[in-house]
C-alpha cells in the first residue's frame, strides 16, 4: 500500500483522461455516473479472452477450468475486497439495480417452503428513505405493488441528513424489508449504517444497503457493517460495465427462491417442476459475465495497491476543495452540506436563476464534463426544492488541478450568462 | 469559448426563457397534456385550442406552464408564438421543416421562410443531448393536435357527412 | 460479402484458437456453449473504452453524447442484422436467459391498466416443447406458479423432431404464450417457425422465439419470421458475455409493464408512485452494458463481412462432414437427426456404455474442447433415455481439419477404453 | 495421450466402475439422500446404516445406487468399502484427508495408510472439473451421518444422561 495516493500516475494508467476536445482538454468529473478503465483492467480481460475464454463451470475440458478458475478466483478476491466472510455469499450481476432487483423479487416471488420472513406479504412493511437512488425505490414500490406489502420512507431534515426522529413509528414490527443507501449519490452524506442496523435487528427486519456509493470510494467490511445485503456495480469502481455484486448472508440466500431463472442454477429439471441449486449459482442463470468479473477483479487489486484509504483520504481532499472553491461563487447554492467526516465523493450544486442543463454546456464548452438533473434521485431534489442540480463527483484519478478547472469553470459560467442579465 | 455555444445561448433565446410569449395556463382549450423529459425531470404542462376540422382548421391558443432549460423554455415560447393563428395544416409544415433541421446535427439549417424565430433554436442540433429539450413543447403539440381534432370530430359528428 | 467463408482468415483473428496445452494444439468444437471473440470485437471495445466511454443518455456533456451515439448506434446495427423492423424495437439485456425472464415476468407482472391478453393468470395456458434449454422452460414454470397458469409442451418424435401430431389439442384458445426454440442446442433440429407461428395467430398466442442458436448460425429476418418476441446472446454470435438481445414488436412492448426497475427507465418518480418511460428505455433499468453493446456490434460487422449464408453453408460442411466420420465409429450413437436440411450446427452423441464425463477427458488429453453433460436440456436427454452426450458445435472460424481431429479423437477414445474392457 | 490421464484411469477404477461393491439399495437404513451433479446430471441415491452413537458408533451398512461417470461410480464403490465397518470417527479421518488431496490439484498426495484404495481417486484431483464427481459419494456420506446420528439420539433420548 503505498502512503498516499498518486493520481497523476494512475492517469497514464486512464487513456481517455488524455484525450481533448478540439485542443480543450478533458475533466473528467462524473466518475460517481461511471469510472473510466484503467489498461490494467481492459488489459486483465483481453488476457482471459485471449487464453482462457470459455463457458465456465461445465465438464471435463481444460478451457473450462481455466475460465472457471478466472470466474471463481474473481469471486474470491471481490469478495474479500469488501469484506465478505465467504466468497460464495458474493452473486454475481449485471449491475447494482439487477442485485436490488434480485432482492426485491426474490423476498416477493414466495414459493413453496419459503419461511415466512422471507416472504413479503399484505401487511407487511418496507422502509426506504428520501434520499434513494431510484435503483432502490422502484423496485421496492413494484414489490409492494406485487404482494400488497406497504412502501414507508425516512424523510429528510433541512441539513441533508435522514431525519430519524420518528424512526420509532417508521421501523417496526411490521417493517420486513430496511432499505437504504450507504452514501448518497447527490448529497455525498455518509448514512450512520451500524446505528440503522442495530434498530432494524431490534424489530427483526431485513437490511439491504446500496453500497454503489461506498464501495469505490472508502474502505469497506460489510462482515462489521452487520446488514444482511449490499449490492454494487462495477463500473463505478474503475471496473467494467455489466459485471456488479449482490452480497448477501448465506443462511438467508440459501433459504430465498430464485430470481432469474434457466440454465447453471437448477437442480433437477423435469417438464413439470425444478428444483434449484445451492447459492451463488442459484442466482446466476444463464452464461456469466466471465471476461467482466476476471477485470472487476483486475480493478479491485489495482484499488487494494492504492488502498481504500487512500482513495478515501484523496477524495475528501478534493471534495473539500470543490465545496471551498464553489461556496465563493455568487448564486451558487451547494445541495447537501458542508464539509464534514459524514459527507464525501459528490458535490452537487445550483447556480441561481439558472437551469442545469445550461450550466452543463457551458462547463462542457470548457471541456468539463459534470452531470445535470436529477441523478436518478427525482424525490431527493423535489424534497429541496429543485429540479435537478448540477452533480461533480470524483475518483482516484482525479487531481486538485481539475478541481480548480471546475470552480474556475462555474466563474465563466456566471459571466457567460450575465451578459444575458 | 466554443463558438458552438455562442451559436446555440444568443439574445433572442434568453428573450424568450425570461419574458415567454402566450405562456400561463388558460382555461378555454381543446387538449391538456403533461410531457416531462426524464433524465433531466424537466416538465411541460399545455394546452391547445383549435377552430374548424381537418387541415384547415386554426390553432386559437397554445397556453403553457413550462419548467426546464432556457432552450426548451425559449422553444415552447418561439413555438406558440409561430403557430398561434395559424392554420393546422401550416403548423405540421414548420413542424416537419423543424423537425428534420433540429435532428440533422446541424447539417440542415432549415427554411427560415418557414420557421422564421425557430432558427434561433437550431444551434442546439449540433448538441444531441439538447435536441431533446428543444423538441419537447414541439412533441407536447402533436400530442396535443391528435387528441383536438379527434375532439372536434366527436363533438361534430355530422362533420364528415356535410363535407 | 465472400463467395466462401475462409475459416483460415478468421482463424488469424481469433488469438485463442492458436494456444496449445503443452505441445499439444486447441482444437475448440464448443461454440454452442460461447464463441471466443475476433480481434476486432475485442479492438472496438477498446476503442470504446479509451475515447468515448460515459454514462449514456444523460445531460449535456460531450462524453455522454458519444457513449449514447455509440450505443445507440449499435443498437440500430444489432436491429438491422436480425431484421428487426425498428431499433427501438431490440432492449438490450444481459444473455437470452434475461431476455426469456423479462418476457415471463413482465407478462406475469400484472398492474394497473395492462391488458388481458398481456397478462397471464389462471386458466390461462403456456406451451413450450420438450427440447428447450432451460432459459426458455423454467422461466415458463415459474411463470405459471406465480400466476395460477398451466404449462404444457409439445413432445419429441423418435426421430428427433416435435411431435406436431397433437397441437390442435395443446395450442388452443387457452394458450396465452407459445415459446419455443428456433434450433435445438442439442439435437441440432431447425423447427419450422412460420408454420408454428401461423398456428399460434389462429388462436391468439403470443409466440417467442429463442433464437440463440440461430441468430449465430444463419441468416434470419425476424419480421419475416412473424413472431412477436425473440432473445439471443452476444456470447455466442463473436460478442462480449454480458450483453444479449430481446426483440419485441413495439405495439406489444408499449403496453407491457416493466421487468427490472431503477433509474433511466421512469418517467417520473414520486415516493408513492412512479411511471415508466418508452420502450426499450423502459426494460433497461440501471446503467447498460455500453461498451459491450459496441463489441457486439463489431461481431456483427463481421458476421455481415463474412455473410450469414456463407455461415450456414460452412457450418452445414462441417456438421456433414462430423456425422459422417462419427457414424463409422462402432459403439457411437448420434443423438439428433442424420443431416438434412432441417439439421445443423451441433452434432450430440454418445459412445455405448461410456460416460459422456469419460469421454469428454479422454477428448481433452488430445486438446479438443467439446461439451459433456446435459447441455442445459435434461429434459429431452430424458426422451431419449439418456443422462447426457458428448457434444461438438461449429462456428464460422471452425474447420473441417478440426473435424477430422474429432473424429480421429473419437477413435482414440474407443481404443483408449478398449485397454479396460 | 497424457500421462495425467493415464494416472486417472487406471485398471483400479474400471474395475470398481464395471463391478461396483456394496451397490445396490438394501432395506436396513438409518437415512437416505439422493444427490446430483446438475452440470451433468448424475443422480445417485444412497442409504447409511449406523450402530451406536456418537464416534464409536459402527458404519453397518451403506448401499447405494449410481448413475455416473466411471470416477463417480469408483468412488462410490471405493468409499463404501472404506467405511463399512469402521467407526464414525474413523470415517471422518479418512474423510478429512481425503477431501484434503483431492482438492489439492495433485499437490497432496494424501495419507495411503488412511485412505487406502482411495489413493486410486486421487489422478482426478489434477483436473479441477472431476474433483466434484469423485466427491459426490462423499458429500452424501457426509449428509447421511448428520441425519442417521440425529435418528439415533431421537431413537434413544436417554444416550446423553447415561454416558
Ligand atoms: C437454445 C439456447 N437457449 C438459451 C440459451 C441461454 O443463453 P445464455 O446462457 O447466454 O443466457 C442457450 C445457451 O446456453 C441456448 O443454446
Ligand atoms: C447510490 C446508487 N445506487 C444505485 C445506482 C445504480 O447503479 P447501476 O446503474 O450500476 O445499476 C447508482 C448509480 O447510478 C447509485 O449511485
Amino acid at each position: 500500500m503505498t502512503q498516499h495516493l498518486d493520481a497523476n500516475a494512475l492517469r497514464e494508467q486512464v487513456r481517455l483522461l488524455g484525450r481533448d476536445f478540439g485542443g480543450t482538454p478533458l475533466t473528467y468529473l462524473d466518475s460517481g455516473a461511471t469510472s473510466q478503465r484503467p489498461e490494467s483492467v481492459i488489459a486483465a480481460e483481453m488476457e482471459y479472452l485471449r487464453s482462457a475464454n470459455a463457458a465456465v463451470k461445465r465438464g471435463s475440458s481444460r478451457l473450462a477450468e481455466l475460465s472457471t478458475d478466472a470466474y471463481e478466483g474473481a469471486r474470491e478476491k471481490i469478495a474479500s475486497f469488501i469484506g465478505a466472510p465467504d466468497a460464495q455469499e458474493l452473486v454475481f450481476v449485471k449491475n447494482a439495480t439487477e442485485a436490488l432487483n434480485l432482492v426485491a423479487y426474490s423476498l416477493s416471488n414466495g414459493g413453496p417452503g419459503i419461511p415466512a420472513h422471507l416472504t413479503l406479504r399484505e401487511g407487511d412493511e418496507v422502509l426506504v428513505t428520501e434520499m434513494e437512488h431510484h435503483a432502490n425505490l422502484v423496485p421496492w414500490q413494484e414489490a409492494c405493488r406485487r404482494t400488497g406489502a406497504t412502501l414507508r420512507w425516512i424523510p429528510l431534515t433541512d441539513d441533508f441528513r435522514l431525519d430519524l426522529s420518528q424512526l420509532d413509528s417508521l421501523l417496526t414490527e411490521k417493517t420486513k424489508v430496511f432499505a437504504f443507501t450507504h452514501q448518497s449519490n447527490v448529497l455525498g452524506t455518509i448514512n450512520p449504517v451500524q446505528e440503522l442496523v442495530a434498530a432494524a435487528r431490534a424489530v427483526g427486519a431485513l437490511t439491504v444497503l446500496d453500497t454503489c456509493q461506498s464501495v469505490p470510494h472508502m474502505p469497506i467490511d460489510l462482515a462489521d457493517l452487520g446488514v444482511d445485503f449490499a449490492a454494487f456495480s462495477g463500473h463505478k469502481m474503475l471496473g467494467p460495465t455489466g459485471i456488479g455484486g449482490l452480497w448477501g448472508r448465506y443462511e438467508l440466500l440459501a433459504q430465498m427462491p430464485p430470481f432469474i431463472t434457466g440454465g447453471s442454477m437448477i437442480e433437477i429439471v423435469t417438464m413439470e417442476k425444478s428444483t434449484y441449486a445451492e447459492p451463488p449459482a442459484r442466482f446466476e442463470a444463464g452464461t456469466p459475465m466471465v471476461s467482466q468479473a476476471v477485470g472487476l477483479a483486475a480493478a479491485v487489486d489495482l484499488l487494494s495497491d492504492i488502498g481504500m484509504a487512500n482513495v478515501a483520504a484523496h477524495e475528501k481532499q478534493l471534495t473539500q476543495r470543490a465545496l471551498a472553491g464553489l461556496r465563493e461563487i455568487p448564486g451558487i447554492k451547494i445541495l447537501g452540506a458542508a464539509e464534514g467526516p459524514e459527507r464525501t465523493g459528490a458535490v452537487a450544486f445550483n447556480l441561481e436563476g439558472r437551469h442545469t442543463h445550461d450550466v452543463g454546456q457551458v462547463l462542457d464548452s470548457q471541456g468539463i464534463q459534470v452531470r445535470t438533473g436529477h441523478h436518478c434521485a427525482w424525490p431527493l431534489h423535489r424534497r429541496y426544492g429543485v429540479h435537478g442540480s448540477t452533480r461533480a463527483s470524483f475518483a482516484p484519478y482525479n487531481t486538485l488541478d481539475e478541481v480548480d478547472a471546475l470552480v474556475a469553470g462555474m466563474h465563466r459560467v456566471v459571466e457567460f450568462f450575465a451578459r444575458f442579465n | 469559448m466554443a463558438s458552438s455555444l455562442d451559436s446555440m445561448y444568443t439574445e433572442i433565446i434568453f428573450e424568450h426563457d425570461k419574458r415567454p410569449q402566450h405562456a400561463g395556463l388558460r382555461e378555454d382549450f381543446d387538449s391538456e397534456v403533461h410531457h416531462v423529459n426524464p433524465s433531466c425531470g424537466d416538465e411541460l404542462t399545455m394546452r391547445l385550442l383549435i377552430e374548424g376540422e381537418g387541415d384547415d382548421a386554426l390553432v386559437k391558443d397554445i397556453s403553457y406552464e413550462a419548467v426546464g432549460c432556457a432552450m426548451s423554455r425559449a422553444s415552447a415560447s418561439i413555438m406558440a408564438d409561430l403557430f398561434i393563428g395559424k392554420t393546422v395544416a401550416h403548423a405540421k409544415k414548420v413542424m416537419e421543416n423543424f423537425e428534420g433541421a433540429m435532428k440533422s446535427r446541424g447539417t440542415d439549417a432549415g427554411d427560415e421562410e418557414l420557421i422564421e424565430d425557430g432558427v434561433a433554436l437550431l444551434g442546439a442540433s449540433k448538441f444531441p443531448g439538447r435536441v431533446k429539450c428543444v423538441l419537447l413543447p414541439w412533441k407536447a403539440y402533436q400530442a396535443l393536435i391528435v387528441e383536438a381534432q379527434a375532439k372536434h370530430e366527436t363533438d361534430a359528428p355530422e362533420a364528415g357527412e356535410q363535407a
